[in-house]
């Protein structure tokens, strides 16, 4: 019907090799552990960066080959990009705030009338 | 109630999606997008009586100074339940639904030239979605809420009242916007009639295809808050409770994030009302039809990223107020471009006045006083005077109301042909017009300059100085009551037993959904239609 | 200019309004050009005879569709940077300013200035001068905002926000709560006063009354209070005076004047402070008792009650004289300046129960009083003049106006000289 | 509606759902942001008394879960339907492990008083880490579960009746992405609560 289709006939989706996904799930396990090890030496800030950015890498895996992002069509790749780019502004806006203005104080419970 | 009658005399007329089949349960378990627009119409207008009655018992107290209407409004919790009512039925009951879970409905699959949207069963789920949540806010109302529609922690986490389950009740509701937009972005993306490309849809499925955008990654949002509301509430999270190291602002943030997206939800579909009405009234190509939609895109995408500008003096941080109010202003500029287009259609055109077109030109004068009246409260010094005043409550009702629910009412007498297969009385609906416009102008004019003299909102009882205003408010709150009622009963009244049968294109219009039958068949088309030419094809090519 | 926003009455003021007629002229002048071409458009475009004329097929007009995206563009930075401009004024409050305290609960706020002295539900500041309010909140949120000062914040629990200014005239202003808190949110108001400098600098030092409080053990400091102002109502050795004595009154059981009964604990006696008409003991008058709502604190109150817990029929309490202060007001003086603050003086009690409004409390309002015809409970009628005010002042039971009880206490014979009563009749009569 | 219109439909409108659900989380994860901003070191001392080796297995049960889930795709991709209930039972079976190793958490926690949501006094201070904590893994548990039942519902059941060939395997591939969002919610939540804190 829309013009994205016209061309496909009845046989639909990429067929993904399964050793292909075998070789992904061992780079994630692989990451699990590199993940766990970076945690334990103390860097600092760049403990959570670094944890991030690992973890981003095995979701891009994921995405890539067991959801099968790799032959999506750029509709699907908007889509799967909108929230994380929603997210990146959620938090990014939230700090334009938070970290320029005063620290919470302890707040003195006194009796709700 | 009113589509049924045309079942009676099915025996001399041809078959169409109102009388193929009858009964409640026809009704109730029908998957097609034109009934579930009924169903959705049916619903939402329950809670647009409730929540207007609402309004104006808030308006009559309000008339004099001290109480007013004692026996009703018996003390101040009463008012603030009230005025919470009107908020939550209003927003989450009549107005997100509002255009595009009926009109949206009944028109996106007929004018891309489809059968009916992608998932017509999910549709349909949506509709029971929004009956269950409508449910369980009527529960909560037991012991009614008297939070205001925004839930602000920590009076939200610590009074008394139902808060937990009216949240719960938004929860649900929000699936079912989120259901429904999902569905129409994939109807919009796969079921587009063969020849109907991008740059040739009307600009009501784009500002529908944005809508639908923010329906679905907007929505989410606020829905985790509120649970995350009831978290606090039930077990102590500590996120937004300041006694336990929660943050109350966070929660501001949180549900402003949604809740600015979601007054384009309200608005975006009435522009692309006004944007199909005005073309077909004037007999004329709508003017910069490119700029109208990328303007479209660009309101949802802005929309995205200024919603602290609520929150200016909410105690967040300086940078923070001044990121928000400069981003802000992007909103205006694709707003202002719209209105420009609208107008420049109507140059050396062929118009006529209809009502519909009445109600485009009304939308226009109250949208342009929405648009200038936010430019105050996008500019920061401005704002932190006219935040929580009336002057907000009255710029908020100009968008909304003149904005969103004309654009709904306007849409209703416009597609009215087409959706009961009859033409209404053009006088009874013109005289409603006057009479609504006035009166709404009559209610919120006033509340303007009550914001100048600093009246805060949310108020049970004021200084007595503010008094004339508020009483000029209350008539014209009546006056616009009224003007809603008879436009509607006079649509109900001639669904159900108007005898004008309305052809299948009263407006010679180029619309796809004009060129079926009124009103359609059950699968809309009897052959699939082919698009060759733009959506407003009208005029003389020679003459440009 | 415009004047649209009323009196100005911080010295940022301007600025705000100026960015506000400037945006004023800007929509007023692009609505009604819009609207007016639409609606010349629709005029003279008008369909005639009920028949289409031809028309142009014209697309659009990519020139146009330039400049209406640059014109509102520049607009709007412009506009921007007038809001932007007024609000970095109103952040940025000068060195040295005069930092007050402000802590907001439901429904009231409390302010505390540097040296202990506090205040609740009026915010006392000299003019010229910059004051930075340092703003908590108790339990939810709260705004505070002032419309002449053109500025506003949200209290907020759990942090402190801040907002200043620098008043520019001297005078009486509202002050509103703008964030939703409850209930009472629309009576959550305060008086800002704004007084010149000498006058301030006097008000802000009479604060013994105030640090000595503070310093008091509870039940000290609920005695002060009792003996300042429930006094002339409640008796401490079990006799009857207007309202009951309070004489073994914590824990004691009773019947209200609504059949039902009582238990006089802590939360009874809150409430009755508080909101006194609710539960009325039986036998006494129903509105006798003013509200001290926003009068006494969450600490005063605690302070009443545990006073009321000590007292066993041998409590004796020092009914305070007239104050040193008066007569130190009273050099040099008017007369009416004199009644005035004998009126305000705490010990007298006066204004708790009369108005200087016109409006209505246990006792009819002083505005307008004399000269005025009042009709009586037996039926006379008396026009108020000196003698029968100070009939009233010293024997308040002999001429009761009608609508009002009998429940002004007879407490100021000795306490009120002739001359002092002179002076309050000097000061009725300016209250016209 | 075609064959192929309804597969793209279907798939489209899978993605905009597990958006949806993405968005659900974004609330969490700013909430922990700014949680953990404010309270920088407890976030830290808390995070040290989850368990993490029990944590990383939960993470590597549900990446082994994940890969059986693509197998299962490709397996209905070649209509074979035994291979799609094997897979799909082994992905199932991973997701009750999980759930257990979850359940022994939360009770080794209460046990050592941290239960969920009422704070005693020794973990007072704790109690803004364990609140979002237990919103977090509370709500990821209930979409493992629902995960679950979709993989039931749409894959095993149908599987188990040789529904499935090359031409239709769609409630197959939505199931399996729905199971792969379950799994990288938890990518993310497990550096976050159980390493860096």
């Amino acid at each position: 019907m829309s013009h994205a289709n016209h061309h496909s006939h009845d046989e639909v989706g990429h067929i993904v090799p399964e050793s292909l996904f075998l070789k992904v799930l061992i780079a994630l396990l692989v990451l699990t552990v590199v993940t766990v090890l970076a945690a334990q030496v103390d860097l600092g800030k760049w403990n959570i960066v670094g944890a991030l950015l690992i973890a981003t890498v095995k979701a891009s895996l994921v995405i890539y080959f067991f959801m099968h992002g790799k032959y999506e069509n750029r509709i699907i790749w908007t889509y799967i990009l909108i929230p994380f780019v929603l997210l990146a502004i959620m938090i990014g806006g939230v700090f334009t705030d938070d970290p320029f203005r005063s620290r919470p104080q302890p707040v003195q419970v006194t009796q709700q009338s | 109630m009113a589509a049924h009658s045309a079942s009676t005399t099915a025996g001399h007329e041809e078959l169409n999606y109102l009388n193929w089949k009858t009964g409640l349960w026809s009704w109730l378990s029908s998957t097609d997008h034109k009934r579930i627009c009924f169903l959705y119409l049916y619903a939402i207008m329950i809670f647009f009586v409730l929540g207007g009655i609402a309004a104006l018992i808030m308006r009559t107290e309000l008339a004099t100074a001290g109480p007013t209407i004692p026996s009703i409004v018996k003390d101040s919790h009463t008012y603030n339940v009230f005025f919470t009512m009107h908020g939550v039925f209003m927003i989450f009951l009549f107005v997100v639904p509002g255009i595009p879970a009926t009109l949206g409905n009944f028109l996106i699959p007929l004018m891309i030239g489809a059968k009916d949207v992608a998932f017509p069963r999910l549709n349909l789920f949506s509709w029971y979605l929004y009956v269950l949540g409508a449910l369980i806010g009527a529960i909560a109302m037991m012991n009614p809420v008297d939070t205001g529609w925004t839930f602000y922690a920590p009076y939200s986490t610590t009074t008394d009242t139902n808060v937990s389950l009216m949240v719960f009740a938004a929860f649900v509701l929000g699936f079912s916007s989120i259901l429904t937009g999902l569905n129409f972005i994939v109807t919009i993306h796969q079921l587009r009639a063969p020849g109907l490309t991008w740059m040739r849809l009307p600009v009501f499925i784009w500002a529908s295809y944005a809508t639908a955008i923010i329906q679905t990654v907007a929505t989410p949002v606020v829905g985790m808050t509120l649970l995350l509301v009831i978290a606090e509430r039930v077990f102590g999270a500590g996120i937004f409770d300041p006694t336990k190291g929660g943050d109350p602002v966070l929660m501001e943030h949180l549900f402003w994030f949604y809740s600015h997206p979601v007054v384009y939800i309200m608005v975006l579909p009435a522009f692309g009302v006004v944007g199909e009405i005005i073309p077909v009234f004037s007999r004329k190509p709508l003017f910069g039809y490119q700029m109208v939609v990328l303007s479209s895109i660009a309101i949802a995408a802005v929309g995205f990223i200024v919603w602290a500008h609520h929150m200016f003096v909410a105690g967040i941080s300086d940078f923070s107020a001044k990121f928000f109010s400069i981003v802000t202003f992007l909103v205006a500029v694709p707003t202002a471009i719209k209105v420009f287009n609208w107008v420049s259609t109507m140059y050396k055109g062929s118009i006529s006045f209809k009502t519909p077109m009445l109600y485009a030109m009304g939308f226009v004068f109250l949208f342009m006083v929405a648009g200038t009246t936010g430019i105050y409260l996008a500019m920061l010094g401005v704002d932190v005077y006219y935040h929580d005043t009336y002057f907000v409550v009255a710029h908020f009702h100009y968008t909304i109301q003149g904005g969103a629910v004309i654009g709904l009412i306007a849409a209703l007498h416009m597609w009215f042909p087409k959706m009961s297969g009859k033409m209404y009385s053009e006088t009874v609906s013109k005289t409603a017009f006057a009479v609504l416009f006035i009166g709404f102008n009559l209610t919120f004019i006033p509340q303007f300059i009550l914001g100048m003299d600093g009246m805060p909102r949310r108020y049970y009882d004021y200084p007595v100085q503010y008094q004339t205003l508020h009483t000029l408010s209350t008539i014209g709150a009546f006056m616009n009551g009224f003007g809603y009622m008879l436009a509607l009963l006079n649509l109900a009244w001639t669904a159900k037993f108007g005898k004008v049968k309305a052809p299948r294109n009263p407006y010679n219009s180029k619309g796809l959904e004009w060129q079926t039958a009124s009103p359609p068949p059950h699968e809309n088309f009897d052959t699939v239609p082919v698009v060759t030419e733009d959506p407003y094809n009208y005029g003389v090519p020679r003459h440009a | 200019m415009l004047g649209l926003l009323g009196e100005q009455g911080s010295d940022f003021a301007h600025k705000v309004d100026y960015a506000h007629d400037v945006v004023t002229i800007i929509s007023v002048v692009c609505t009604v050009l819009i609207v007016g071409v639409m609606l010349y458009f629709a005029v003279i475009y008008r369909q005639r005879d009920g028949k289409d004329h031809e028309t142009p097929h014209i697309h659009g007009n990519n020139a146009l569709e330039v400049i209406w995206t640059t014109f509102p563009t520049l607009v709007c930075i412009w506009v921007a940077w007038l809001g932007y401009d007024s609000f970095v004024d109103m952040r940025t409050a000068p060195e040295g300013a005069m930092e007050i305290n402000v802590t907001a609960r439901k429904w009231a706020w409390d302010f505390q200035y540097k040296n202990g002295k506090r205040t609740t539900g009026e915010l006392v500041v000299p003019v010229d001068e910059p004051v930075k309010l340092i703003m908590r909140s108790q339990d939810v949120l709260h705004s505070f905002f002032v419309p002449v000062m053109r500025t506003k914040m949200d209290v907020i629990p759990g942090r402190y926000t801040y907002e200043w200014f620098r008043p520019i005239k001297t005078g009486d202003f509202q002050v509103f709560c703008t964030e939703y808190c409850g209930n009472d949110h629309s009576r959550m108001r305060a008086r800002l006063k704004v007084l010149p400098k000498a006058e301030f600098e006097r008000w802000l030092a009479d604060n013994s009354e105030a640090m000595k409080l503070a310093s008091m053990k509870p039940s000290d400091r609920g005695k002060e209070i009792y003996a300042g102002k429930c006094v002339a109502c409640h008796s401490l050795d079990g006799s009857p005076r207007v309202g009951p004595s309070w004489l073994k009154l914590f824990g004691k059981k009773g019947e209200l004047s609504d059949g039902k009964t009582y238990v006089a604990d802590e939360n009874y006696i809150r409430e009755s402070i508080l909101n006194p008409a609710a539960k009325v003991v039986k036998g006494y008058p129903p509105q006798g008792m003013p509200s001290f709502q926003g009068q006494l604190s969450d600490e005063d109150i605690t302070g009443v009650i545990e006073f009321i817990k000590t007292i066993d029929g041998t409590t004796k309490v020092e009914v305070s004289a007239p104050t040193p202060k008066k007569s130190a007001a009273a050099a040099g003086a008017t007369p009416a300046e004199r009644g005035k603050a004998l009126v305000n003086d705490a010990g007298n009690l006066c204004s708790t129960c009369h108005s200087i409004d016109g409006s209505k409390l246990v006792g009819p309002s002083f505005k307008g009083i004399w000269g005025r015809k009042e009709k009586m409970s037996d039926g006379t009628e008396v026009t108020v003049d000196a003698d029968y005010i100070k009939e009233s002042i010293y024997k308040p039971q002999a001429k009761i106006v009608e609508g009002y009880g009998p429940v002004m206490p007879a407490m100021y014979e000795g306490k009120l000289s002739e001359q002092d009563i002179n002076d309050i009749i000097e000061y009725l009569k300016t209250l016209s | 509606m075609d064959s192929t219109t309804a597969y793209g439909a279907a798939k489209l409108g899978m993605w905009l759902f597990l958006a949806t659900e993405v968005l659900l989380f974004a609330v969490m994860f700013c909430s922990f942001a700014v949680m953990r901003y404010y309270h920088l070191s407890e976030f830290h001392d808390a995070s040290n008394h989850l368990n993490l080796p029990l944590g990383a297995l939960n993470t590597a049960v549900l990446l082994f879960s994940s890969y059986t889930a693509a197998v299962a795709v490709t397996k209905a991709q070649k209509g074979d339907n035994k291979g799609v209930v094997r897979n799909f039972s082994i992905s199932f079976a991973c997701g009750l492990i999980f759930l257990v190793i979850k359940t022994i958490e939360y009770t080794g926690k209460a046990e050592h008083g941290m239960f969920p949501f009422v704070w005693n006094e020794h973990f007072y201070e704790y109690k803004n880490f364990l609140g979002i904590y237990y919103c977090m893994t509370g709500l990821h548990a209930l979409h493992v579960i629902i995960g679950m039942i979709v993989m039931y519902i749409y894959g095993i059941r149908p599987a188990m009746n040789n529904r499935y060939s090359g031409r239709y395997y769609t409630p197959v591939e939505l199931g399996a992405l729905y199971w792969h969002l379950v799994d990288l919610i938890w990518i993310y939540l497990f550096p976050l609560l159980y390493l860096v804190g």
